[in-house]
């Protein structure tokens, strides 16, 4: 398909050299968006997911005469949920925080000195729901107030609406951002790829006057350009593995405590760069080879 | 119909550039295969233009081109280049394509035309020592001399042997011994069947070889028949005064 | 400066037609990047401070016998923490938060079914330090031990510190971004100019053969250069400002209680777009011209 | 110094164009102020690059050219330019800017050399109503017949009025006609003043116009005095053969 022999200057003049490095950093970018779309929509749906899997349920603290707080008897009310609440269908994992757990949950909120002990705490149990299946909030919370009065089963509903709302919003502006970067790579592109063949109109013409077929004229350019942007996506990949890299190292020095985690394994950080990459490579490539095709139709349509 | 046999035969044709005034006037005459003319006229009569519809690179503005007996305006897209072929031009500025090298240059008609790599070298090399530019097979055009340019593109135009030679000044930048060996490029071609066209300011040239003239006056043509007997290896064009010429 | 008339066939040719959106495209990405960085630090910035400058006070719960919380008592020892503390030297507002508020902010740790009354909850006072003074923390925490025992003064030491952390963090990988993208952008804008100004080499000469001089020549060809380049910035304004309003639009309406507002008014948030928009356009101007005079100069070098 | 009063002198200079072989050798000559010479040669024997070195194009690979009594090589970047303003060029190849007008394309050298308008459009326009292009002001060079590129070449050559004129083949596109007509140009610039050197391959004209003659050959130049009584409108070129040529 590559012809050894070109007619024409193709790699020696402006276009030849201009056109890997615009392919490069174009499909750089948009895989870079494309890519922080996919993570943060990524992120939106492992935290809503996060959140919307887990039910709480706070036990309220058992309080003696005075305001001490009996600790043996609130640990033994929540041994006894935790074993009411495996035995409801549907229901995963549960998880029982300790009082120094809730007490360190509410700390910005308590302030640091909050020992447990010193304040009358209730105690949380997380649970987490079965894959795929709703469980009955009305028998959870029936079986819980039977153990503690004034016991409360909260699945987040609110927030969980919240986080969609705000993952929809975040999803659509990065994708309205890659919109925007693929749209202008693409006039880039097609800019630079016309304005490097605008210099060999004399040539095409020769040729055009020496009896070539308008194909043979427009593959020879089609082909260069083609080429040209495979360069320009070597040196993009090239840009690419070093950004990822980076980024893989900034997001694991970063606390995890701070920022909900991706929880993705290298692997899928390669996909996750690999899908975009590619498809912005082949959708660059496609765009390059097509306004050099365009360029050359309408130089030769000049031609008598 | 009347011409089939005619090979170039143009009928009231005009011609302008663009939006421009008018620079060929109700050009008719008629080219029989196998005849050889000067082209002739001051310096921006219209000659190159004449030249220019005659190699399919203009359209004329109104009139009638008929092309180895084709009407040249019903040609389509796929036919023209098929056309082209049959027709070797050497431009007034030469047009040598500056990345290729010499050899690439002259070997073009025959890529564009398909011919087989090994025809393209033995011939091209044969061809190119012939115009004298043999020790510059790799040369680009831009290290060789105005002289070398032009005999380089003298040489490139004859290469698939055409039907059709058109040569637009194509002595300009040579000295009188190099002329006469383009000429004598010409002639071959002649010989072996090629009808030519040569456009020249070189009155010299135009005596001594004493072809028939179109002659042009700033956009109208006159045929002048051969003044003196012709030179014997070249026998007089045939010409076809058109009745309304 | 600028010649009225050019010997250069500058604007007719590829270059002309190219340079202005490279420029356009990259100072508007570049300014994205800027104000992307700046934002971030903004929003950090106000995080912390928000943070930094409110102490937590904590009185613990009023709780009679049983598990009743007094709440007439509690309101009064909000009220006369409230007056102990605007006592105290460098204190500014005192907020007292009441049983609800505690509750509300309570909710997405112990649900939105508890109700204030419900449990023994501590009540909270948010104390501001006046601008640049750092209050005694040790004589706010003996004033409010007097008033209610268990009291609990607290500055977010803890947090602060890892907020700083997170915002040098972000900032510097925004920042990171910037200098990719300018580096680049500047990249692709002088490949841009040195491949169109190629492709006037031939004129280059013949000005050269006539007798310019080297700065004739080059004083034309940067020239017309910053000419494109300030058709590029127009066009990359034109790009910010329809950006701008489109997230501005967005940032308003997305739910005010998830994000952390910014609190900038619309003139801050055109001084957000300008001030990076400057930057990256006369950035860019540079750029091109720069690339333009060594260009030339480079052509004229070869020449004797 | 023994040539203070000479206006271009050559000693000894051997020129290739890179790493190429030498197309010049040993060239030893002096052309006094005001004289006027033909350079001529076959195709390929270096007149161009002669006159490359002439024009200040080109550095010689050895030897000393001296311009004005100055020595080529001492110059600086600042200095070379001013004097190339003194210096007049016809290229072969035209060499006109084709974003011009044909108006500006003549203007340049004026322009660079920072000519009042006014002064510029009466000289300009005076001048191409001699080459018989009164009426292509506003055309473009591609718009122009090979033969009107050529006189507007001449036409920029002299328009600044040059001690040194140098021109490549200038009339290897016009006419006889035009071709005396340009003659004319360069005669008017040797009488006032002028130094001229022309390269042409047409015999007729040298022989027409009977100056002394440097001749190339392959590279070696030779210096052919005038045959005849010159034409009385120009005095014999005093010719200085170098003690070593
Ligand atoms: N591309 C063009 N656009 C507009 N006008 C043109 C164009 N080419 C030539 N002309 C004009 O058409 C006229 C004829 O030009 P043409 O080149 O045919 O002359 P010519 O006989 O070949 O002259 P020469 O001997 O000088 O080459 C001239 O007046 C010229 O200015
Ligand atoms: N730029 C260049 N690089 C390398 N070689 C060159 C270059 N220009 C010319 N030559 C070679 O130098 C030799 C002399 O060329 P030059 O142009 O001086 O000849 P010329 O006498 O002007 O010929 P013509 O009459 O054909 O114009 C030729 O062999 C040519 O191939
Ligand atoms: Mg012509
Ligand atoms: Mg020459």
């Amino acid at each position: 398909m590559f012809r050894r022999h070109y007619d024409l200057p193709l790699g020696r003049d402006g276009s030849g050299r201009l056109v890997p490095w615009i392919v490069a950093l174009m499909s750089y970018l948009a895989t870079l968006a494309i890519a922080a779309a996919l993570a943060l929509g990524i992120l939106a749906w492992r935290w809503t997911e996060g959140v919307a899997g887990a039910i709480t349920v706070l036990l309220p603290p058992a309080i003696e005469d005075g305001a001490a707080v009996n600790v043996k008897a609130e640990d033994a009310r929540v041994e006894q949920a935790r074993k009411a609440l495996g035995e409801l269908p549907g229901i995963g994992a549960v998880e029982a925080l300790d009082a120094a757990d809730v007490a360190r949950r509410l700390e910005p909120w308590l302030g640091a000195g909050a020992a447990p002990g010193d304040l009358p705490l209730p105690r949380l149990l997380v649970v987490r729901a079965q894959r795929g299946i709703k469980p009955d909030l009305a028998a959870m919370s029936r079986a819980m107030t039977e153990i503690a009065p004034g016991a409360v089963v909260d699945d987040h509903g609110v927030w969980r609406a919240e986080l969609a709302r705000l993952a929809a919003r975040v999803t659509a502006l990065a994708g309205f951002a890659v919109l925007l970067i693929a749209l202008s790579g693409s006039a880039v592109v097609v800019f630079a790829v016309r304005s490097g063949l605008a210099v060999h109109r004399d040539t095409i013409e020769v040729l055009h006057l020496i009896g070539a077929h308008d194909d043979y004229i427009t593959r020879q350019f089609r082909n260069h350009t083609m080429w040209l942007s495979v360069i320009g996506g070597m040196i993009g990949w090239a840009l690419l593995i070093a950004t990822g890299a980076f980024c893989y190292q900034a997001a694991e020095s970063l606390d995890p405590a701070l920022l909900p985690r991706m929880g993705l394994a290298p692997w899928q950080w390669v996909a996750l760069g690999a899908v975009p990459a590619a498809l912005s490579f082949l959708g660059m490539m496609a765009i390059a080879s097509a306004a050099a095709k365009r360029t050359v139709r309408r130089a030769l349509a000049k031609l008598v | 119909m009347l011409d089939s046999g005619a090979f170039v035969r143009f009928e009231n044709v005009g011609f302008s550039y663009g939006d421009g005034p008018e620079v060929l006037h109700d050009i008719d005459f008629t080219l029989e295969p196998g005849t050889f003319h000067f082209l002739t006229g001051t310096s921006g009569a219209g000659k190159s233009s004449l030249l220019r519809l005659m190699y399919l690179a203009e359209r004329p503005s109104r009139g009638v081109i008929r092309l180895f007996g084709r009407d040249t305006a019903s040609l389509s897209r796929m036919e023209a280049p098929v056309l082209r072929r049959r027709i070797g031009v050497v431009f007034q500025d030469f047009r040598l394509l500056q990345h290729l090298s010499a050899f690439d240059n002259v070997a073009l008609p025959l890529r564009v035309a398909s011919v087989g790599e090994t025809e393209i070298r033995q011939h091209v090399g044969e061809l190119l020592t012939w115009v004298g530019l043999a020790d510059a097979l790799d040369a680009r055009p831009a290290t060789l001399s105005g002289g070398e340019q032009q005999r380089l593109a003298i040489a490139r135009a004859v290469v698939a042997r055409p039907d059709l030679l058109v040569a637009d000044e194509p002595t300009g930048n040579v000295d009188d011994h190099n002329a006469q060996r383009m000429m004598r490029l010409f002639q071959n071609a002649h010989n072996y069947g090629a009808t030519v066209v040569v456009a020249t300011h070189n009155a010299q040239l135009v005596k001594r070889y004493n072809y028939p003239q179109l002659h042009l006056d700033s956009g109208r043509l006159n045929i002048l028949p051969v003044a003196l007997p012709p030179v014997p290896h070249a026998g007089p064009a045939q010409m076809q005064l058109p009745a309304n010429g």
